[in-house]
């Protein structure tokens, strides 16, 4: 394939140069922050554009060169940097990196482009410039990350990433909730990075080099208790990344914090660096391991999906809820990963390929929909200025497109055929069903439960997704912010609109990114055809045992077909629909009043009620006494859940350390005598040691 | 040619069977309701007359709403009909098998749920909500328990198809009478009572606000809509009967499609239907309506039992 | 020929000193001590390209010499006066403006500027390790007065810490050397040569051991209080936050490289004489304890510049550490971590010192939101402390990795475990206040704007430096560390 | 003039002298009279180094036998009974160890500087040197004067402590080497007289803002 190759270089250097560029441009254009004159909001305004122009040129040279390089199928490789003293950097753009990239790519393309719009409010007030920046920056590190060859060079694209997040979210920094979110965040990946120093140090130790490729050629000489080290450190290191319970708590506090286009981002794409990572170390670096290292996998897989779900149906705050719903989403990319683990474990590969296969297509998923999620989301606060959904209500006619692609979203996340949640979703049940070939008792417990779990949280979601719908756009407005909505500009719908296609696209013809991730998990496992095969564009099938299979293409032309004939069947047998418009019903008052309409907590409360071991909600309800009993009392009704891993993980952590740091404090008395006996003390020890 | 020209003629007529049976079933398990508690009842072919009248009326639709009302009968009726053509009756495998699986029908029951329970928040009234509120979080129990009971004989069978499952389990009679199928049918069982909204879980008959699941999601709907979403409901449970009696009981089915063998299934099919819905009418009598919140603990019930009829399965083995 | 080297170089800084005393206007302190300061930057630059080009430089009775190691230190501490100096012009008419200084101390605090660069200098080119004592033990006496500059009540005291707890320690070392001397004195046939470092390293073999181990522990003591190694760390807090913020800057990034240096020399002599894992092992358990006991301090700290003191002290742990590992990794991430650390505590306790002038106090609650008040300042301080706590793309990531890399494959997996862990947690503290210090909402009296420009410029010159040393280290600094760590290594 | 074995008799008796001092120093309450007894152990010291620079012809020590004699014994304590003088503060009253458990333990330490001195009269056996036993004394004033400044409060003290560590110092060089060269012990004596100097001053200091020189009170930084 020498054809291509000329090519990918051209993509590389667009996709380093544009965000680079991206990065640099817009800091020529800064302006102070209260800058009202047109001329230069108008300056303000051009080098912004500019700069999501450099972004949006970059993701696209992302695409063409992950796809070059899945298409020709040979490694895109580059050396350079030999001054620090670690031997030369290294990129290394394999089938795995490719696919991330893509991901990322894609996503950054989308998120770019509705940025134009998006960050129009913050001209004048805000120093957009330093936005930018940031925003050519953090795409670019993701993009390094998947792309480094080195361990070096891999830690110092991810520690910039995180660096460039963290000042993301506290870009509203007034607010003291982002300010504690960013620091959360970046305590918690720095203690994540800690461990992944650890770990590539020790896999350095055995390679004598931090090339990627160096690791590979002695991923069958680490001793297995090594091999456990490093596992966990991947697993913890990067499952602070990815917001895996119980290292999930930065996450709901983290992106709701960040500007909307930021958090598509950091839900879409940053979270899976951390996958990234695991599948890089387990399936490239570490030889199959013991089959506990795939359970304990699908232990968390499991926790994260079904916790995170039902903390995200407590939540009334939009994005916090998309949060929430991304701990989940890590959950259900994790079982496939996880089964691949544990079906490599007993040297299945053509199974783990598969599970491989449905959490990677997950990946790609949740990036699109979640990634529309949180534009919409975006989208709304952006109109109404408030994220609580208990505000919102009755947007379908203020934001109608706005809608639409929320609907979709909504509808993929809740892996409703034929969109393309319903198709990894499916996958992953797949894969974890091919486990009851495997003769072992462990794996026969695990999958089942696994499966009984993963099916919890697809009916939970959609449950979530009616709520955070249904309250947010249908009904009556129950705020004044709600009612004085307006849709949101062409670009930021624009971009919404390209992410809703590729959430049908990828559900219909999943064929097609299908036999693209199939590469990736082929260069781990070899082919991997025999137990997923794509008949078509649309339609999959699992040949093993009495063969299964599901054609989301066929599913849409049918439903749609099946739409059409009640109303044509209706209109043969009964004649024309008549219809009128009219009031509903208000219990007697003159008009329904938004008030009594259901809320978000009134909706989720049954669900309260059957977990509320999880939960452990306490309310209070408070009536005012001094109103008239003929007039309305006011009544305040809070409701309050407790996280059980705060309280009973974090809380402790926390106190211990500040306990133990207060007494280690007392040796600073501020006695001079006392540090003249210090001294002495020291001097009589050494003396002792030097016997 | 001919092959592509008898899958269409074959689904047809097993969406039409379906059509024509589903107030049919219903009528029966009002029948038998009424003859129960001794009262004659109206006649078994009532919900025939009731539909029709409806499609006459006309529709009212909410100031408030917005196109969501509006599409959500044809979504829901036109999920149900898919189902329909997936779900083996007479005969086994239906013609469109391959295009979805156990899973891609429970996913298209739940976007009909989805659509149905926006369509309830859609006219903004605390009803709607209500009951949109009480049908998710019941069906978050009850769908992850259909899934289980249905992955039992799946794995049994080797396959997610559900006509290669019911094909398998009415050619090689060895594995019919697993334990764990025991355990998955009961799950299944209470799944339907819950999904289809009858007594204990739901009660079709009532607009009482603390009891109304389903009626309260609709209680804005009229006319030909709620004409739809009747029909739509009705043959739900049409669907579900026909998947207990088929998965658990694939007697007298259709493997090819000969007339005797056909006739012989559409025999067996109705028969083995009617006496489900006996045994449903039957339950809904002898049971009073479970406070809302006492819902949960007999879906857990379902969810536990299917579970265990997996883990079962799982660890003995076929 | 050689000696005229050194005049220059000492010469340089000690006229200094004297021309300010003869000065009267304000701006001639402020003249003469950017030159001086600048010329003797100059001069060991010159020295540095000499010294790379041939080999030692050392006058005929071998008081002084210099080798790649003295003026790799001779450059960063130069360096460093240099940005001082600029810096402290600013500084100062701020200060003077506020009422928080008076005019008349001026001419004092360029003397001593003065006087402490040359006691500094003269301490890097010693080779008598008599002078070297000298040197240091004035470095004390030369801060003496500027810690205690602003003539507050906590600043006397801290003053009479830092000046008797040194002292307490310098008479350690100076014990230290007077057996290094004794078991010298048996080995070398001329009494003049035995006080000399590159007489001493080229016998070390014969030199007693068992002498030089308790030489050495003495000197440990001695050179460790300066240097600020836990338990000996506890005038450094003190010290760091009352002295003016160019002088806390100039201590920690001068002097803790002047008692390192001392300390270094003494234990290169000492493995060479002893060998074994003596004296390493006192300095990773030494590294360790200090980078340790600097955590608690770190995470619950109510003041800024403690705050940066304390990091000062995992620091020179980290340091300590990194040479206790011995091998050339460890050695080049040493001294390339001294470079660092001296650029990454210039740039936080500067601009730490116009915060300190904008909000006038060290309080950390009570600054808040300095992004909005001085936005260079603040930029730069936030740059500076994830610079400090080691991340990339700043430097000191690349030289605590090199030392990290070094202690797993030295095989203390434990201890370089637990250097992970410390520099993590430190990260904890570091972030929590500084985030808290920089954004947010100021309160609304806090509106004195930011520092001079020249300073902000020369700051920013060094977080670029920083920059450049964490991505692409310059061949030529790559060879000059390396050629430094090779004197280490003998 | 005399034969070794004399001298360095002489010097052993002065060196216990020295020792002797440092014990009063240790069991008095005066401030001046620590300035006294400083001064007597410097002229003391003074006669060892003249001692060793005539007996054993190290002239380069004449010179600071006259340093010492001058600096310390005559120049430093003047400047400090003046301090004394100026801050009216005569006693220490409150000790951080008292008398008697400071006295026991200077013995101890006594003893502990023995154990360390021994490996090195041990390593240099064959060594000619006279006034090797010297050598443990000199360690013991040394940790004798930093154990006065850990148990005594007042500013002063904590002086009279220092110089006294740095006499044992200086002590130990002579009865090990004779002495440092000439313009290093010069240098060091430069250093301990700016040292001595500028802690007065700061003495000064603190009498003035804190209106007290007991150092136990001035605690205002810590952690």
């Amino acid at each position: 394939m020498g054809y291509s190759l000329a090519l990918p270089g051209f993509y590389f250097a667009l996709l380093i140069g544009g965000f680079s560029f991206g990065a640099v441009v817009s800091l020529f254009f800064v302006r102070s922050n209260n800058a009202n004159e047109l001329t230069s909001q108008f300056v303000i305004r051009l080098g912004k554009n500019l700069g999501f122009g450099f972004s949006t040129l970059a993701s696209l040279g992302g695409c063409a060169l992950s796809l070059s390089v899945l298409l020709a199928g040979s490694p895109y490789q580059l050396e350079f940097g030999r001054t620090l003293p670690f031997g030369p950097l290294s990129i290394n753009i394999d089938q795995l990196a490719a696919f991330f990239l893509a991901v990322i790519s894609f996503l950054g393309i989308a998120v770019s482009i509705y940025s134009f719009g998006y960050t129009n409010e913050f001209v004048g007030r805000r120093n957009i410039a330093v936005f930018v920046f940031l925003y050519n920056v953090f795409l670019l590190s993701m993009a390094l990350v998947v792309m480094a060859g080195n361990a070096i060079l891999f830690l110092i694209v991810w520690e910039v990433m995180s660096v460039t997040t963290y000042f993301l979210i506290i870009y509203e920094h007034e607010d003291s909730s982002s300010r504690k979110a960013g620091i959360l965040y970046i305590v918690m990946t720095h203690i994540g990075t800690a461990l992944l120093l650890v770990m590539f140090i020790t896999l350095a130790g055995f390679a004598h080099s931090f090339s990627f490729e160096a690791f590979r050629h002695v991923r069958t000489q680490i001793p297995p208790s090594v091999n456990t080290w490093i596992f966990l450190c991947a697993l913890v290191g990067f499952g602070m990344k990815a917001g895996i319970v119980p290292l999930h708590i930065w996450l709901p506090e983290a992106h709701p914090a960040a500007p909307s286009n930021v958090s598509a981002l950091m839900s879409g794409v940053m979270i899976k660096m951390g996958i990234y990572g695991m599948v890089r170390v387990f399936f490239d670096f570490l030889a199959p391991g013991p089959e506990w290292w795939g359970i304990l996998v699908l232990f968390i897989a499991v926790a994260s999906a079904v916790l995170g779900v039902l903390y995200a149906l407590m939540e009334h705050d939009l994005k916090r809820l998309l949060a929430f719903h991304s701990i989940e989403n890590i959950g259900i990319i994790l079982m496939g990963i996880g089964a691949a683990l544990l079906f490599s474990s007993f040297g299945s590969k053509t199974l783990a390929a598969v599970a491989l296969l449905a959490g990677l297509y997950h990946v790609l998923n949740h990036a699109m929909f979640k990634g529309l999620l949180f534009l919409g989301a975006g989208s709304v606060v952006h109109a109404t200025h408030t994220r609580n959904i208990d505000e919102l209500g009755g947007l379908a006619k203020k934001l109608p497109w706005t809608m639409f692609f929320f609907l979709i979203g909504s509808a993929a996340i809740s892996a409703l055929p034929p969109l393309n949640g319903f198709i990894s979703e499916w996958l992953t049940f797949q894969a974890l069903l091919l486990g009851f070939d495997i003769p072992d008792l462990a794996v026969r417990l695990a999958v089942p439960v696994t499966v009984a779990l993963l099916a919890l949280t697809g009916a939970l979601a959609a449950a979530c997704f009616v709520k955070a719908f249904g309250v947010t756009f249908l009904g009556l407005p129950r705020s004044a912010h709600a009612e004085k909505a307006h849709e949101s500009s062409f670009s930021m719908l624009f971009a919404m609109g390209i992410l809703a296609l590729a959430c049908v696209a990828f559900g219909i013809a999943p064929g097609i990114m299908i036999s693209l991730i199939s590469r990736v998990t082929s260069s781990f496992f070899g082919e991997s055809g025999s137990a997923l095969s794509v008949l078509n564009v649309g339609t999959l099938t699992i040949p093993r045992g009495a063969g299964s299979g599901v054609s989301p293409l066929m599913l849409l032309s049918l439903l749609a077909g099946l739409i059409i004939a009640p109303i044509v069947v209706g209109f043969v047998l009964a004649g024309k629909i008549r219809t009128r418009t009219a009031m509903i019903w208000a219990g007697g008052l003159e008009k329904v009043e938004p008030r009594m309409q259901y809320t978000a907590a009134g909706f989720s409360k049954p669900i309260r009620m059957i977990f509320s071991n999880i939960f452990r909600a306490t309310h209070e309800i408070e009536i005012s006494e001094e109103m008239s009993a003929f007039y309305k009392p006011q009544i305040r009704y809070e409701l309050k859940t407790e996280s059980i891993f705060q309280k009973y993980l974090y809380a402790p952590v926390r106190q211990t350390t500040i306990a133990a740091a207060k007494i280690v404090r007392r040796i600073q008395t501020g006695h001079i005598q006392s540090y003249l006996a210090y001294i002495f003390i020291t001097l009589i020890l050494l003396l002792l040691f030097a016997r | 040619m001919i092959e592509f020209a008898s899958t269409f003629i074959v689904s047809a007529i097993q969406i039409l069977l379906m059509l024509l049976a589903t107030p049919l079933v219903c009528g029966i398990i009002r029948k038998t309701k009424a003859r129960l508690q001794n009262r004659r009842g109206a006649t078994i072919f009532q919900p025939y007359l009731d539909l029709s009248k409806l499609m006459r009326k006309e529709v009212i639709i909410p100031s408030t709403s917005s196109w969501i009302f509006r599409i959500t009968p044809y979504v829901v009726l036109a999920s149900m009909l898919l189902i329909a053509l997936l779900v083996p009756t007479i005969f086994a495998p239906v013609p469109f098998h391959w295009m979805g699986d156990i899973i891609t029908i429970i996913y298209l029951f739940a976007a009909a749920r989805f659509f149905l329970a926006l369509g309830g928040l859609d006219a903004g009234s605390a009803f709607g909500g209500l009951g949109s509120s009480r049908e998710m979080s019941i069906a978050s129990i009850v769908e992850p328990a259909m899934m289980l009971a249905v992955f039992t004989t799946a794995v049994t069978a080797g396959s997610t198809d559900l006509s290669i499952i019911v094909n398998r389990l009415s050619t090689t009679q060895a594995s019919i009478i697993h334990p764990s199928h025991v355990l998955a049918f009961a799950g299944l069982f209470i799944v339907t009572i819950a999904e289809t909204g009858r007594l204990p879980v739901d009660n079709p008959g009532t607009h009482l606000e603390l009891t109304m699941i389903h009626e309260a999601m609709i209680l804005e709907y009229s006319g030909r809509y709620l004409a739809f979403l009747e029909l739509a409901s009705q043959m739900k449970l049409l669907i579900f009967l026909s998947l207990l009696a088929n998965m658990f009981a694939p007697v007298g089915m259709a493997i090819d499609t000969a007339p005797l063998s056909l006739i012989v299934g559409v025999a067996a099919f109705i028969l083995k239907v009617a006496i489900l819905a006996i045994v449903v009418a039957l339950v809904e009598t002898a049971n009073a309506k479970l406070r809302l919140f006492r819902v949960p603990e007999l879906l857990m019930v379902a969810f536990v039992l299917s579970l265990l009829a997996l883990i079962l399965y799982s660890i003995i083995g076929s | 020929m050689s000696v005229v080297y050194f005049l220059v170089l000492l010469g340089i800084p000690v006229a200094g000193a004297i021309v300010c005393t003869l000065l009267r206007r304000r701006r001639w302190f402020e003249y003469v001590t950017v030159t001086s300061t600048g010329l003797t930057f100059l001069a060991t630059l010159w020295l540095t390209s000499l010294v790379l080009q041939g080999a030692t430089i050392m006058t005929p009775k071998g008081w002084f010499f210099l080798d790649a190691l003295s003026v790799y230190l001779l450059v960063i501490v130069s360096g460093s006066t240099l940005v001082v100096a600029l810096y402290s012009i600013g500084y100062l008419h701020r200060q003077i403006r506020n009422k928080k200084v008076d005019g008349s101390m001026l001419r004092l605090y360029y003397i001593l500027l003065n006087a402490f660069l040359s006691t500094m200098m003269l301490v890097l080119v010693s080779n008598n390790l008599g002078f070297l004592w000298i040197g240091t033990e004035a470095t004390t006496l030369a801060t003496a007065f500027l810690v205690a500059f602003y003539e507050r009540e906590s600043s006397i005291e801290a003053a009479w810490k830092y000046v008797i707890i040194c002292s307490v320690g310098i008479a350690f070392a100076l014990f230290g050397i007077i057996l290094t001397y004794f078991s010298a004195l048996h080995v070398v046939s001329s009494a003049d040569n035995a006080l000399n470092w590159s007489t001493l390293i080229a016998v070390g073999k014969q030199l007693n051991p068992d002498i030089l181990k308790l030489a050495f522990v003495f000197i440990l003591v001695g050179f460790g209080t300066k240097a600020g190694l836990v338990p000996l760390h506890t005038w450094k807090p003190d010290a760091y936050s009352e002295a003016p913020a160019p002088i806390s800057a100039l201590m920690a990034a001068g002097l803790v490289n002047i008692a390192l240096y001392a300390l270094l020399r003494f234990y290169i002599l000492v493995n060479k004489a002893v060998g074994g894992s003596f004296a390493p092992n006192l300095f990773i358990i030494f590294g360790l304890v200090s980078m340790g006991v600097a955590v608690p301090f770190i995470l619950l700290q109510r003041d800024y510049k403690r705050l940066l003191a304390y990091s000062s002290v995992e620091h020179v742990g980290i340091i300590v550490f990194a040479l206790g590992l011995g091998t050339p990794l460890a050695y080049f991430g040493a001294l390339l971590h001294m470079l660092n650390n001296t650029l990454a505590k210039l740039v936080l306790f500067l601009t730490a010192g116009n915060i300190r002038i904008a909000y006038d106090s060290k309080i950390i609650r009570r600054v808040t939101g300095a992004i909005k008040v001085m936005p260079v300042s603040a930029t730069l301080f936030i740059l500076g402390v994830f610079a400090v706590t080691g991340w990339p793309p700043f430097g000191l990531f690349v030289s605590e990795l090199s030392i990290v890399t070094a202690g797993f494959s030295a095989g203390n997996v434990f201890a370089s475990v637990l250097f992970v862990g410390f520099v993590a947690t430190v990260f904890v503290g570091f972030i929590y206040y500084a985030t808290g210090m920089v954004f947010g909402e100021p309160s609304r009296h806090d509106k004195k704007g930011d520092g001079d420009t020249l300073s902000l410029v020369v700051i920013a010159v060094l977080v670029v430096f920083l920059l450049v040393l964490g991505t692409m280290i310059p061949t030529m600094i790559y060879n000059f560390i390396m050629r430094a760590a090779a004197v280490i290594q003998v | 003039m005399f034969d070794t074995q004399t001298i360095s008799l002489g010097i052993e008796i002065l060196a216990a002298t020295i020792l002797v001092t440092t014990f009063l120093i240790v069991s008095s309450r005066s401030l001046m009279f620590y300035v006294r007894l400083f001064a007597i152990q410097s002229f003391l010291l003074g006669l060892v180094a003249l001692l060793v620079a005539v007996g054993f012809g190290e002239t380069h020590i004449l010179i600071a036998a006259i340093l010492t004699i001058v600096v310390k014994a005559t120049v430093i304590p003047i400047a400090l009974s003046k301090v004394i003088d100026k801050i009216k503060v005569r006693k220490e009253i409150d000790f951080t160890i008292n008398i008697t458990t400071s006295l026991l333990l200077c013995a101890l330490l006594v003893i502990l500087a023995d154990s360390v001195a021994r490996p090195i009269l041990e390593a240099q056996r064959m060594s000619d040197l006279a006034v090797f036993k010297v050598l443990p004394m000199s360690i013991a004033v040394m940790m004798i004067g930093l154990f006065i400044m850990i148990a005594r409060k007042q500013a002063v003290s904590q002086i009279i402590g220092l110089l006294t560590m740095e006499n044992g110092v200086f002590l130990s060089g002579l009865s090990i080497t004779y002495g440092m060269p000439l313009i290093v012990e010069v240098g060091i004596f430069f250093d301990i007289f700016v040292a001595v100097l500028i802690l007065g001053v700061f003495v000064f200091r603190i009498n003035q803002t804190f209106d007290t020189i007991n150092v136990d009170t001035i605690r205002r930084l810590r952690h």
